[in-house]
């Protein structure tokens, strides 16, 4: 017989301002079962669970409903609660009287008569609870990092150097990601490669760490602790152990006018090459859409002129399998491209460019050499305007968030263009100066008050060309909205950072959940800023939101923190909510009557096949198992299972039967 | 191919030859223009300036007697009037109470069936219907297509080209032979709203308009709003006082050019009523479907 | 006689609408209290005969709701939902049960705006509809 | 028929198969199951019109498993609902002699599985007009009327459970309704008791029944069985593409699913 303990919360007037606590326990005191209820303020203070401590000891209470807030928020509390008490953590449920009751209805009957009838089913339900024992699974200590921009470096380093394993898989032919296309960083205008490319060697040189570049994730299966990947190793078209980098192939190869992804376009590359000079690893892939040979059939002349013969015309792709324990998605952003703004010409002047492609012009060694020439004549540009919020916090262009990076880079840019060009004039348009961060304020101040770059508050309404002069129409909100106009030689967009095209792909083969812009989710915004919802699975830097290089540095970090704790032990215990077939003495064996139409049915592979033998070893029949270490408990075998042979541990059918008929 | 057809008031005052250069297409292309009948103001722009629930009204009437005449489609010329009835259409169709409060203040349902059509949505219309268009004089000019500022604007409601750079007119003009120019102004403002009140701003945004038409080669500006055709033709002397300089380029109606391309006479088309004389400098090489040919090659249909 | 207070069972998934209805909680969204909420993992958890025992219990409407597709915590269970019900919604209309009373919808967890909306927009209907007495009848010949 | 005869003969007599199922004379008019399993006895097989039961129910029953390998008497839905029991892994290649029989009583040489499916791939997998008509005539009702058509016709449900037991798809050892904790379907043969019960059996065929009829005949007070059945085969081909018994890989319409499966009601 069940003495079930009911523990109502007032969640001080957030439950007890709209619903009657002392209703709710008088009523559910007389429900069969419960032999316990009470309520109190707060049933997650120290008092509260006491007094649920106190109740299962006295009352020998053989389960627990806590009818308070969401189960997503404290059932984790009470459960340990319960456990610390003797009870079986999962002999205790939560009624969540608050978000679905208090919070959304008014203070009338209606409500309180509800959070009775939640608390009822959750009553029914716990009756038919069973006690369960978390399910050990083993842990496979090595990293899966995705992405070797900063964060993916950083993150890569850091649980390298707890002493695990890690894959570090680069999409690019080099490692080093945006950030070693970058001149200068805000707000201390150090050197972005200097700083970049000593981590980059490390990471090339580190024991732990295996780099996969010019690769691709492929797929993932299995959970947390045991995730199964392949990784596509795209064909480089050259033996990397033969080649020594001596990019005698890049020299002679006779196609040489290929706009450069690393120069964001502004400079040439040829078919076979080296992103930049300092990539790692220092080897060469062939661009198999731009190569002569393979558009025409004939060329080969790096072939002819490698000494060391490493060229391979017919390498293929490779798919590498790992078992990993942890992935830590680090694959970054992308920006809006100039051709994204219609008001702006649609991308058809030379002379309107993206911030990165400013920094390109202003980097050392950039096509320019750190020259500031427009692309279209390689004139001095005597006067620039900086554009701020191109595309973000607009939204009638799909992003209404801020891209968080633009204000300090664009306040940079102008900054550094005043140092190159000191007779130059800077302008820039700007909503409002969002400098929040160390000696950022201070950073901006320098530019206006120091660099006299010129701010201007207010939009560009349109760009135009007159007379070799890109015409810039805006108002200035801040003097009775005069409408201005500039003419400039050059227009720099700070254009809006958006997620990868392939983001939402890369959400859905990790299972993780991602927002309106594809960004990855967090587990809870504030509280796992770098779990995501799927155990094992975490994110850094601007794959989850747009973050300038500290963040997604600390972010990083956080992530290999939170990894190397995974990877602490050698065997986690996992929630042992999975499903189960039932098993039955002989004649039956289980009700299971081997159909396997459940098989296909499970999303994660997890339903096995048995085979029952007598003890000369006949055959008897072949039944499904469930891989406890495979399921994720979704139930979609539960519901498909004609015969009801499997069933859901936490979810049984029992239970939730019971709670339907509760509500009768 | 049969359209309801609203002319609105301008056409029949400062813009007839809008008017009767649209009625002598249609009689070239068979296009049967059936006139809504007893039609009333579209309330631009005054009214929804005022009143909102008027500005919807006036022209949901209009609508509505459009469907009961069942004009499922209607040709409605003058951007200001395309812009009103859109954007009714538009509202009415996201709130089925609103439509129900219109419908009752011009007691008249009106069921949200009739579509607006402008008028290069609606020559496009029969162009395609018509197939092959008999080009009897290409019009082999360098043209500046001015869509102002009411045709493609708000997107959302008039969902209609590239709001910012829009290009339809541009490739009518190929189909008639004529080479349009890349230029700058083709949505700017031409200051209509102050036309009266404030001529002085009219002045300079025309004029900067037309200046920068001049600039990028332009022989003629081609505009598809009654607005924009007044302030460019009747108030060019008062711009070209303000500018300081003469500007000769004529601006012409869409519908005029294509007249002239399909052979009509300049009467008929009403050039006569024009300030700035329609004077169009011959060019060298009569390309005009060679070059619409390289451009698009649809357009070689036209020899 | 008061107004007709209809009872509506609705099945959810844990991760997407359950979590959006705590969302409608947090952000104070005020629905109809007519809904209880029974909690299962997934939509691929639910049995068609749970919404069978929801009617035979008195519900006048019933509501099914879970992550959007493409969304599922589990990957494929609300595809697998979404075929079970494509199925067993036209068995119901074969057999002369009002689906105007079984509601299904895909809720994130980040809409508890629309899951408000959803509630309301079903209580509504079942108010218009009334009490689902057919079945309770039939339900009712049973007892003898 | 002697074609049959002789070759369950030979079966018999080089023990390639311990019994043959198929048809022998019954009472009256009809034929009954026979199990023939001396090749003696081979001649009490008959085979004509009067044959229409599904013998392939048989197949999965412990008794006559327990006979040894047999051979089985299968016209065009006996056919087909072995491929379906293949698709779920109640039979296997090899398990059994198939003797097919062509609707002009011709013994059809049928080796494997993959025979089997080119042979039934001929004939489409198509309701008649009568049952078309049918299920438009119940479509087009208004839904009380709907409502009262069914309970009168479960109304007359016994809870015998012939129809399961004439099923060759119903082969669960243990079937829900005798699962009682919980009690998913009431016992007693009340209104809601019955319905439940067919919405259950619906539910659990769709996209596996094979049309054979077995059900509303085995029917004691004569309920449209297979209109339910047929009306749900219907949808899941509508929807999903796909009909029962076509192959022995099928996969099962509702264990699988399409990013682009469409619906129209989920908000």
């Amino acid at each position: 017989m069940s003495r079930i303990g009911v523990f109502i919360c007032h969640c001080g007037e957030n439950i007890a301002g709209t619903v009657d606590p002392a209703k709710v326990a008088e009523t559910a005191a007389k429900m069969p079962g419960v032999v316990y209820a009470v309520d109190y303020k707060y049933m997650c203070s120290d008092p509260g669970q006491n007094l649920i401590k106190d109740a299962i000891k006295e009352k020998k209470l053989t389960g627990v409903v806590v009818a308070a807030c969401s189960p997503r928020m404290h059932e984790p509390t009470f459960r340990a609660a319960s456990a610390e008490a003797g009870l079986n953590p999962f002999l205790c449920e939560m009624a969540n009287i608050r978000e679905h009751c208090s919070w959304v209805h008014e203070k009338t009957d209606a409500t309180t008569e509800k959070a009775i009838e939640l608390v009822r089913i959750m009553v029914e339900k716990v009756k038919r609870n069973r006690p369960l024992y978390p399910i050990k699974v083993p842990v496979t200590k090595t990293a899966l990092v995705l992405g070797a921009g900063v964060a993916g470096i950083q993150a890569a380093l850091d649980i390298a150097n707890a002493g695990h394993k890690v894959a570090l898989v680069e999409r690019e032919p080099s490692i080093g990601g945006h950030m070693a296309q970058l001149s200068e960083t805000f707000p201390t205008l150090d050197c972005s490669q200097c700083i970049l490319t000593p981590r980059m060697v490390e990471v090339a040189r580190h024991p732990n760490i295996t780099l996969y570049t010019y690769s691709e994730l492929e797929s993932v299966e299995g959970f947390i602790g045991n995730f199964k990947v392949k990784i596509r190793k795209k064909a480089r078209g050259i033996d990397e152990t033969l080649c020594t980098g001596c990019g005698i192939c890049s020299q002679k190869c006779p196609r040489k006018k290929i706009p450069s992804e690393f120069e964001a376009g502004l400079g040439l590359r040829p078919a076979i090459y080296v992103p930049f000079p300092q990539a790692v690893p220092n080897k060469p892939v062939i661009d198999r859409k731009n190569c002569t040979y393979y558009l025409k059939g004939k060329c080969r002349v790096c072939e002819k002129f490698c000494e060391k013969k490493a060229i391979r015309f017919d390498q293929k792709d490779e798919i590498i399998e790992l078992d990993v324990g942890a992935i830590v998605a680090a694959t970054g952003y992308d920006i809006k491209g100039t051709d994204f703004f219609p008001e702006y010409g649609y991308g058809k002047y030379p002379d309107v460019i993206t911030g990165l492609q400013f920094e390109r012009l202003a980097s050392a060694s950039g096509p320019t050499l750190g020259a500031i020439k427009r692309p279209s004549d390689g004139k001095e540009p005597e006067t620039i305007v900086f554009i701020a919020c191109a595309g973000s916090r607009d939204p009638a262009k799909g992003i209404p968030y801020c891209s968080k990076i633009c204000c300090m880079y664009t306040a940079k840019h102008a900054m550094l263009y005043k140092h190159k060009v000191h007779r130059g004039k800077a302008y820039v348009f700007y909503m409002d100066i969002r400098a929040g961060g160390k000696m950022y304020e201070e950073f901006v101040r320098r530019a206006i008050e120091e660099d006299g770059v010129v701010y201007i508050r207010g939009r560009v309404s349109r760009i135009y060309e007159e007379d070799g002069k890109l015409v810039v129409k805006g108002a200035d909100t801040l003097l009775g909205g005069e409408p201005i106009e500039i003419k400039a030689d050059m227009v720099v967009l700070a254009t809006a950072m958006v997620a990868n095209k392939d983001a939402e792909e890369l959400a859905q083969k990790l299972r993780v959940s991602y927002d309106p812009y594809h960004f990855l989710s967090e587990a809870h915004p504030k509280l796992r800023p770098v779990e995501t919802n799927t155990a094992g699975i975490f994110v850094a830097g601007a794959v989850q939101a747009p973050k300038d290089i500290p963040e997604a540095v600390a972010q990083a970090s956080a992530a290999a923190a939170k990894v190397a704790a995974l990877f602490s032990s050698s065997e986690l215990s996992r929630e042992p909510v999975i499903a189960v077939v039932n098993r039955l003495p002989p004649p039956e064996y289980s009700t299971c009557t081997g159909c396997f139409l459940c098989e296909k049915a499970c999303p994660y592979q997890a339903i096995e096949r048995e085979e029952i033998r007598d003890k000369k070893g006949n055959l008897i029949k072949t039944v499904a198992r469930i891989n406890p270490g495979l399921c994720q408990g979704c139930g979609t075998c539960v519901a498909l299972c004609r015969v009801k042979a499997i069933d859901l541990e936490g979810f049984t059918n029992e239970q939730v039967f019971a709670e339907v008929c509760s509500l009768g | 191919m049969k359209l309801g057809y609203y002319p609105g008031c301008s056409l029949k005052g400062s813009a007839r030859e809008f008017d009767e250069s649209i009625l002598a297409l249609a009689g070239r292309l068979d296009l049967h223009l059936e006139e809504v009948p007893d039609w009333n103001c579209c309330g631009s722009t005054a009214a929804h300036n005022l009143n909102h629930l008027l500005s919807l009204a006036l022209p949901a009437r209009v609508l509505a007697l459009a469907e009961r005449a069942n004009l499922n489609e209607i040709l409605v010329p003058c951007s200001a009037c395309y812009n009103r009835l859109a954007t009714a259409a538009y509202e009415l169709g996201q709130d089925d109470a609103l439509r129900a409060e219109v419908s009752g203040i011009i007691d008249m349902e009106y069921k949200g069936t009739a579509k607006v059509l402008n008028i290069i949505e609606a020559l496009n219309k029969v162009f395609a219907e018509a197939g092959e268009i008999k080009i009897a004089k290409p019009f082999n000019h360098k043209v500046a297509c001015y869509y102002g500022c009411l045709m493609v604007r708000p997107p959302k409601v008039v969902k209609f080209d590239r709001p910012e750079e829009p290009e339809s007119m541009d490739e009518l003009i190929k189909k008639i032979g004529g080479e349009p120019v890349t230029w700058a102004f083709k949505t700017e403002c031409c200051g209509a709203g102050l036309s009266v009140s404030r001529t002085d701003l009219v002045c300079k945004l025309s004029g900067k308009i037309i200046e920068n038409a001049v600039k990028a080669g332009a022989d003629a500006l081609v505009v598809a709003c009654p607005m924009c055709h007044a302030n460019l033709d009747m108030r060019r002397p008062d711009i070209e006082k303000f500018m300081g300089k003469k500007y000769p380029i004529p601006a012409l109606y869409i519908t005029q050019a294509i007249g002239l391309a399909l052979g009509l006479d300049e009467k008929e088309l009403g050039l006569h009523r024009h300030l700035v004389p329609v004077i169009l400098p011959e060019r060298a090489q009569p390309a005009g479907p060679e070059k619409a040919a390289q451009e698009k090659p649809a357009a070689g249909a036209e020899e | 006689m008061s107004e007709f207070e209809p009872k509506i069972v609705a099945f959810v998934c844990n991760w997407c609408t359950y979590a959006g209805a705590d969302l409608t909680g947090t952000s104070r969204i005020k629905y109809a209290p007519n809904v209880r909420m029974i909690r299962l993992p997934c939509t691929g958890r639910i049995d068609f005969m749970l919404l069978l025992k929801a009617f035979d219990q008195g519900a006048d409407g019933i509501i099914v709701s879970g992550c959007h597709p493409g969304d599922c915590h589990y990957t494929a269970g609300n595809f697998h939902a979404r075929r079970r019900w494509i199925i067993f919604r036209s068995a119901l209309e074969f057999l002369g049960i009002d689906t105007r009373r079984v509601h299904f919808a895909w809720v994130s967890a980040a809409e508890g705006a629309k899951w408000a909306e959803f509630v309301n927009s079903v209580t509504d209907e079942i108010k218009k509809l009334g009490p689902y007495e057919t079945y309770k009848k039939a339900v009712g010949a049973g007892i003898e | 028929m002697e074609e049959l005869r002789k070759k369950a003969r030979e079966l018999l007599e080089t023990g390639a198969v311990k019994v043959v199922i198929g048809y022998g004379k019954g009472s009256g008019q009809n034929a009954r199951a026979v199990f023939v399993r001396k090749a003696e006895y081979a001649d009490k097989l008959i085979c004509d019109e009067s044959c229409v039961q599904n013998l392939a129910v048989y197949l999965t029953k412990p008794e006559v498993k327990a006979l040894g390998k047999p051979a089985i008497v299968a016209k065009l839905p006996v056919l087909r609902t072995i491929l379906q029991l293949a698709a779920e892994n109640q039979i296997a290649e090899g398990d059994l002699v198939v003797l097919g029989v062509s609707p002009d009583g011709k013994i059809i040489d049928l080796q494997n599985f993959k025979a089997i499916e080119d042979y039934v791939a001929q004939f489409p997998f198509e309701l008649t007009p009568e049952q078309k008509a049918e299920i438009e005539k119940i479509g087009k009702m208004s839904l009380e009327e709907r409502w009262q058509y069914w309970q009168e016709q479960f109304g007359r449900c016994l809870k015998c459970y012939a129809c399961r037991a004439a099923c060759p798809l119903c082969y669960c050892s243990r079937c829900l309704v005798e699962c009682n904790q919980p009690q998913w379907v009431p016992a007693a043969p009340h209104a809601i008791g019955n319905l439940e019960w067919h919405i259950v059996r619906a539910m659990h065929l769709a996209g596996r029944c094979t049309n054979c009829g077995d059900c509303e005949r085995a029917c004691p007070v004569g309920i449209q069985l297979s209109l339910l059945n047929l009306k749900l085969a219907e949808e899941v081909l509508k929807n999903f593409k796909t009909r029962a018994g076509a192959s022995s890989k099928a996969e099962y319409a509702l264990g699988n699913w399409k990013e682009e499966d469409k619906e129209n009601f989920i908000k």
